[in-house]
């Protein structure tokens, strides 16, 4: 078949690349110009100058939140996998197809609560005198600090990210070949053994993307950081309204968001390239 | 029910406020909306800087009424976003003298702005840990049994003003660098005392929970709503002094309501409107209209005596003629983004 | 399979999928007990039941308005970034053609930028070009950010698709428009739909965006922010479990009208 | 040969819920053997070899390995390594890894491992791939290293699930030359599943031919080709003709069958006992058939039949007809014998064998 | 028969890229033939027969149907229905949904199409499974319904990739019968690409040999089979022992070839013609080898070799040998003939053939 553009195929094609064109680009180029504003009186004005790049990245602090949210999303990218990882595998391996359906279903339903609800609750039971540490308490422990910290930052994070991880770990391991489970066990590779050395292995592209999901939206994420970390310490995505607060520079901002699509750009496609690197010559 | 309300809204005139939440509530604006058939389309911001952002990339003419806290009425006025406003049109007359001609709100002989509530910062506290005598100095942000648990509304301008005052500058917010280098250093020595960084929700929340023992940087906008919802906690202006802050209305550049809009700013700066805006549901504050508290003070006695404003014996206005209140503003020897700084540093340490 | 099924070892992964469960869940039950309790400030222990927030709520105007206004914006946007979405993965599985990779990425950039910053650039075009402070602000910038979403979704469809199908209708004589209704259309359908709900969803939840382009014409979510950030009113558990009930609903009737899209009744 | 069985299945049953997939298994295998199971889809095939492997447990019964109960021993205590119809190759990891892995969980020394690998590699003609990874290799290339993956630990027995059903015509034969090799240079025991008569035929000691569960007939391919228990085995091997009748009159050496055509001469078996006026099936083989033009004085037994179509395969060709009763045959001949008649699709022929080629149905 | 082709391709040829795929191809279809498209993985037949359907386009030349040159026509505007290896049946189509595509495309009105799908289905006898789901039908069933939903717009041509080969040997079979039986009622060309020699053998009028996008050699299956063109095609049929030698002595009646054995004799063809010294390469096919005792005299070719293995299958058996020099030989022969040999493995025999039997490959 040819595949010059035709009426067809630009019927398709086409309204997405103009509405991202006509919608994004242009903001998305906004922001890159805006990046080299200068802000005078309060107000931001059309310049060339790299003032903004240069004021951003000459300051430790910004550095500074920069790698703690590298960190921070990392951590959340990791450990929401690995506690998602033993729901996913028993979800995959373990449940009927009925079940399993179900379990699929109630996973989407966090889908449509907001996320804004759901920290504000949270709120409520990781508080020092909230229903978590009422219930500790009541087997003489705690109380615990689980609000305003990292610890905070990072369940919010999990609020956000755990059922779209166990989402796609599940839909990933429901294509492990099961023939390459029972050759393992016929090879003599007992239970726990065949899932680091065969489960783990072939789902590893899905594991990597579901990781990536959770570090995307870990990364970029202000909400957790502000209401359960507490802002305390900042993430980069509290950075960026902390820096409109010196009096509309904005353009200060662009620089951090740009770094900061910069900085995920560069990780998505490692973790893609990781995730289908194969075997062998 | 809703379905009438809207229905009605569609032939009455539409009067767009943008402003802090509660400004546009029933409680607030009812009255005035049944008396001049309009109905106010409020857009709540969540900080000033957003406000600003928000404004500057809006066509002119969006936004009828603008409320803001004082500082950002220079900001405003700066960058063209508000109309000249006839002094004549406004009963500054009836206002304490201290706030017919506030500072940023006129320029060059031309007002821009009217001073419609205003409030004491000073530190805020959980009364069934701290006492009152406890609260009657900055110091106790130091004290051991705020470890961890100090609270800071996330903005440089309150909490940095109040550590100026620790620190015994006259005036908070006008450093010479030496002055300006103790403040940051007297700052970033309580860095680990501090238990989080908080918007407005987030403050109203941790000192409620108990999360939070004692918060810099807020005042009684925000402890007044929670004692009155039954929360132990309290305002103190401490010795060394408190800092103001102030909400003005504003007319936005090229709206099309402006004589309505002139309508409503007369209205809430009236006494009536005064007294209403003092018990603001969202959250109360002092008001500059000196009849509106007589207004108060017979509508609602109690409210006027919880906010210290009864005519006669020493209230609210003596404190700023004392000289312990200092209007909160933007520093005067180094630049804004020079304390903005300093505060993520803070932050981030 | 022989000596696979400890039960200790399977009960435990059991009790594990429960406590992910129980962590997902409990914010949003706790969300809806304390749309029911009387406090205002919720902490232990619980005050007295109380519908006053749904009363609060079902008398505002303004939530009203900020309902019917998420509506037509989810309705616009779950369609808009369902079909732009559609052309986009239908592309990427025919054609090869210069410059994919740069269409590609225009597609699916959107995720990656922070919201905050995603506003004000939205509204800084979008005020330029006389396009905002109203719905169709929000249509367009949700339409921009929920676009790769339908499009992965309808993407990963056509993978499953055998490659031969298309052009089988073809050989049979359908054109590619005929085609594209009678095969590729009909086959991707349960994807459609999850990509419409899926959509709706995300611009159901949108708060930052939404708050800088929609001028005076907000939707729930921003007024749900306005409620948490100006007032920590329960009334956004209110407006919250009532969105997740109605929620729930559309995905419990669209499960059932697509219950096994493959057969049809004989 | 049966005096040592290395693998005794002691009535074995094996139900999925309420459906029985094996039915009362009954045999052994002796060390050495290449056995081959044989039948139609969902017969219980794999089921039986994935419960010797300890993929499956058995319902009832026992299974014996070396003599030893091993029911209930999970899969990697077992020492019955299996080639999957899938390979089941780890796509994630190379070639040499691949044949590594079961020492590896053997504990085997990362030295010796490496050897012993490269040692199954060389010897099945793959050495030079050991790096590549598994999608860089051709059918027959994979194959080979899922035999090798199995071979690498030299168990003493080696099951094997259709491990050449997914590659083509030409490679399949080079495998199967590959294998029957390899089982008897090693002197392994094979139990090979299998759809294909010619595989099954060509490399197995013994074939067990299964239908819905139950095991039809065991024995050589020779004694099942020429003489299948019943219709299902003589329609399963696909080149008989099998005819129903009743038996007219059992002489000593000749019987004579009335069928719904006319009646047939059979040379009388000496293994089956039946009465006059009694149900009788025979077969009558495809290649023992033969063809002559309509008139041909024949003694043997004949019977007339309409051409339907033919097929050419390699040396020999088999001819479809039809009786006017409507029941279809089958005849296979060389070509330079069928050059004497006329096989064009419509012709009317005379078919016709010998009493001595109708082999009755003992299990009908 | 060649008079009025209904294709005709004229020097056509298909690059994607810089890669060649298909390489001059310059053939004719006769209205009505069974055309058998052959070759190894990769050698272009699937690429030939879209051009055909019209799902690709020639890089050069022309293809002509019913003398009407069709390049650039798109595929829904021929009339060239195609039978897929993956079937590409509508999984949300019923079955009867499914055979009327075709129909409902063309605005059939809905009766006609109705009754027009019910009739093939019927003919292919699948219409009680008419309001099936694709999913509830057996592998053979649905290969009749693809037949069904490419036959019923009674086009003069269909094509077909491979539609057997997903199936298992029964079914294959079963089915082979069907799709002859179909194509000479109907008098409908077939084009039919088969990786499977005894598909294309069974079936085909004409078979095409292609290797790596070139045509090797067309002609009818006993043509290919006997007298194949190149060290290709007689590899490729997999039953010929292929040697290499000069011509020592060419003489009216006997060459002589010397080879790295021996020298051997054979029938001086008629169509080539070499001089004393040229190399030559012939073939022999394995079902005209014979096998014999070391020390049985014999006066036509022979040479010793080892025994390697055997394989069983049917009516005949193929037995594998090896030379001294490592040439692999292969003599397939009924078994009745085998028994007078001992073809163990590792027993050294005599393979003997006749003069007659040599074919020289012209195509060397
Ligand atoms: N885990 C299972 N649960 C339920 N039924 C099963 C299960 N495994 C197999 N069966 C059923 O048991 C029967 C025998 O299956 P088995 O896999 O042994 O067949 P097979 O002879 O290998 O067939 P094929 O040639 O198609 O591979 C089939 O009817 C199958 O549907
Ligand atoms: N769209 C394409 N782009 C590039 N190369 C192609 C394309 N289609 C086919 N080829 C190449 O052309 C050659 C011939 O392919 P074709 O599909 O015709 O082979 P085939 O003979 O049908 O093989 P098989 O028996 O494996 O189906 C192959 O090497 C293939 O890789
Ligand atoms: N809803 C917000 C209340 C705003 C109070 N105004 C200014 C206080 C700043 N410290
Ligand atoms: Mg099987
Ligand atoms: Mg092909």
């Amino acid at each position: 078949m040819n595949t010059r553009p035709s009426l067809f195929s630009l019927t398709f094609s086409l309204p997405l690349l103009i509405w991202q064109l006509a919608f994004f680009l242009f903001p998305l180029a906004f922001l890159v110009a805006l990046s080299f504003w200068t802000v005078r009186n309060f107000q931001m004005q059309p310049d060339f100058d790299t003032v903004n790049w240069v004021k951003i990245y000459s300051r430790s602090v910004f550095w500074d939140a920069y790698f703690r949210t590298l960190l921070l999303a990392s951590a959340s990218a990791v450990l929401i996998s690995l506690t998602a990882f033993p729901a996913s595998y028993a979800i995959s391996f373990k449940l009927g197809e009925n079940a399993k359906r179900w379990m699929i279903f109630v996973l989407i339903i966090p889908f449509f609560t907001s996320y804004l609800v759901r920290v504000y609750s949270l709120q409520v039971f990781l508080s020092d005198a909230g229903i978590l540490n009422a219930f500790l308490g009541y087997l003489g422990l705690g109380p615990y600090s689980m609000l305003n910290n990292s610890f905070g930052t990072l369940t919010g994070y999990a609020t956000l990210c755990l059922p779209l991880v166990i989402l796609l770990q599940v839909f990933s391991l429901n294509f492990v070949n099961r023939d390459l489970v029972e050759a393992a066990h016929n090879m003599r590779c007992g239970r726990l053994r065949t899932v680091l050395e065969v489960i783990i292995p072939s789902a590893k592209a899905g594991l990597v993307i579901a990781g990536l999901f959770a570090f995307i939206l870990s990364f970029g994420d202000f909400v957790s950081p502000l209401y359960l970390g507490g802002g305390n310490p900042p993430t980069l995505s509290i950075m960026i309204t902390d820096i409109t607060k010196s009096g509309q520079q904005w353009p200060r901002a662009a620089v951090v968001a740009l770094t900061m699509i910069a900085t995920l750009l560069t990780v998505a496609f490692a973790a893609i390239k990781f995730a289908y690197r194969e075997a062998g010559k | 029910t809703p379905f009438l309300s809207i229905r009605a809204a569609a032939e009455t005139v539409n009067l767009s406020m943008l402003a802090w939440y509660g400004h546009a509530e029933p409680d607030v604006v009812g009255e005035f909306e049944e008396l001049h058939n309009v109905k106010f389309i409020p857009k709540y911001y969540t900080g000033g800087d957003n406000m600003l952002g928000l404004i500057a990339q809006s066509p002119p003419g969006t936004y009828d009424v603008i409320l803001s806290d004082a500082e950002y009425v220079q900001q405003l006025n700066a960058a063209g976003y508000i109309e000249e406003l006839d002094p004549n049109d406004y009963a500054f007359d009836d206002f304490f003298p201290e706030f017919q001609r506030f500072p940023g709100h006129w320029k060059d002989g031309k007002l821009y702005s009217v001073i419609t509530r205003f409030g004491f910062l000073g530190i805020s506290y959980n009364a069934e840990v701290l006492s009152e005598s406890d609260a009657a100095s900055y110091n106790i942000f130091g004290d051991s049994r705020l470890t961890g648990k100090l609270g800071h509304f996330d903005w440089h301008l309150p909490n940095l003003g109040q550590i100026s005052l620790l620190n015994g500058n006259p005036d908070p917010f006008d450093l010479s660098d030496e002055a300006w280098q103790q403040v940051q250093d007297s700052t970033m020595a309580l860095r680990g005392q501090v238990g989080g960084f908080f918007d407005y929700g987030g403050t109203f929340s941790s000192l409620k929970n108990g999360q939070m023992t004692a918060f810099a940087g807020i005042g009684d906008w925000i402890t007044g709503v929670l004692e009155k919802n039954g929360a132990n906690v309290r305002t103190a202006i401490p010795e060394e002094g408190g800092l103001q802050w102030t909400e003005s209305f504003s007319i936005g550049k090229g709206s099309r309501n402006q004589e309505m809009a002139r309508k409503w700013i007369q209205y809430i700066t009236s006494p009536e409107g005064q007294a209403k805006s003092a018990d603001m549901a969202a959250y109360p504050a002092l008001i500059p209209n000196k009849k509106g508290w007589v207004q108060l003070n017979d509508a609602n006695p109690a409210e006027a005596k919880r906010q210290n404003m009864v005519l006669g014996s020493r209230n609210a206005i003596d404190l700023i003629r004392e000289g312990r209140i200092k209007y909160r503003q933007l520093p005067v020897q180094q630049s804004l983004e020079d304390w903005n700084d300093f505060w993520s540093d803070y932050k981030g340490a | 399979m022989t000596g696979n099924r400890n039960p200790l070892i399977n009960g435990l992964l059991k009790l594990h999928i429960t406590l992910c469960l129980i962590f997902i869940f409990t914010p949003i039950a706790g969300s809806f007990v304390f749309s029911l309790n009387s406090d205002r400030f919720p902490s232990l222990p619980l005050g007295s039941f109380s519908t006053e927030w749904y009363r609060l709520i079902w008398e505002d105007p303004l939530v009203w308005a900020g309902f019917f206004n998420t509506l037509l914006v989810g309705a616009c946007v779950a369609a808009i970034a369902t079909l732009l979405g559609f052309g986009g993965a239908y592309t990427d599985f025919r054609y090869k053609f210069f410059g994919k990779p740069v269409y590609l990425a225009l597609a699916l950039l959107p995720p990656t930028i922070p919201v905050v910053i995603m506003g004000l650039a939205m509204l800084a075009f979008l005020s330029r070009v006389s396009l905002s402070g109203n719905v169709i602000s929000v249509i367009i910038a949700h339409g921009v950010m929920c676009s790769p979403f339908a499009m992965a979704i309808i993407r990963l469809r056509l993978s499953q698709m055998d490659p031969d199908l298309e052009a089988a209708a073809w050989n049979l004589g359908g054109n590619e428009w005929v085609t594209m209704r009678h095969v590729i259309i009909p086959f991707t359908k349960p994807a459609i739909y999850a990509a419409l709900f899926i959509t709706m969803a995300v611009s159901f939840d949108e708060f930052a965006v939404a708050w800088f382009v929609s001028g005076l014409n907000e939707t729930l979510p921003v007024k749900v922010l306005g409620f948490l950030q100006g007032q920590v009113s329960p009334r956004i558990n209110a407006i919250g479990s009532l969105a997740f009930v109605s929620s729930i609903s559309f995905i419990v009737i669209a499960q059932i009208l697509m219950r096994n899209p493959e057969s049809k009744p004989s | 040969m049966l005096d040592t069985p290395i693998v005794h299945f002691d009535n074995v049953v094996k139900k999925f819920g309420s459906f029985t997939a094996v039915e009362k298994a009954d045999f052994q295998i002796a060390r050495g053997e290449f056995l081959a199971i044989m039948g139609s889809s969902g017969c219980g095939k794999t089921t039986t070899l994935r419960m010797l492997a300890g993929l499956e447990d058995p319902t009832e019964g026992n299974i014996l390995l070396d003599g030893k109960k091993i029911n209930g021993k999970p899969t990697w205590e077992r020492d019955t390594p299996m080639v999957w119809q899938s390979l089941a190759l780890f796509p994630f990891l190379t070639v040499q890894e691949n044949v590594e892995f079961s020492l590896k969980m053997r504990k085997v020394p990362k030295g010796e491992r490496r050897e012993r690998a490269r040692k199954w590699l060389d010897r099945l003609g793959i050495l030079e791939f050991a790096d590549r990874n598994i999608s860089q290799l051709s059918g027959g290339q994979r194959q080979r290293v899922a035999l090798a993956r199995s071979l690498v630990t030299e168990p003493k027995i080696l099951l094997l699930d259709e491990p050449l059903s997914a590659l083509d015509a030409h490679l399949k034969v080079r495998m199967q030359s590959v294998l029957s090799g390899l089982q008897k240079d090693l002197g392994i025991t094979f139990v090979y599943v299998t759809h294909s008569m010619s595989e099954a035929f060509s490399m197995a000691d013994r074939v067990v031919i299964m239908s819905r569960g139950k095991i039809e007939q065991i024995g050589t391919p020779e004694e099942i080709y020429r003489e299948p228990r019943n219709r299902f085995v003589a329609g399963f091997l696909g080149s008989s003709n099998v005819f129903d009748g009743r038996l007219k009159s059992s002489g000593n050496e000749v019987w004579q069958i009335e069928t719904e055509h006319s009646s047939f001469n059979l040379k009388a078996p000496s293994e089956v006992q039946k009465t006059d006026g009694s149900p009788v099936a025979f077969a009558v083989s495809s290649e023992n058939m033969s063809l002559a033009t309509i008139g041909t004085p024949w003694a043997g037994n004949s019977i007339e039949a309409t051409v339907v179509g033919g097929e050419f395969a390699g040396a020999s060709a088999t001819v479809f007809l039809e009786t006017d009763q409507g029941q279809e045959l089958k005849v296979q001949k060389g070509h330079d014998e069928l050059k004497t008649v006329d096989i064009r699709a419509g012709q009317k022929l005379l078919v016709h064998w010998l009493p001595e080629h109708c082999h009755v149905l003992p299990g009908e």
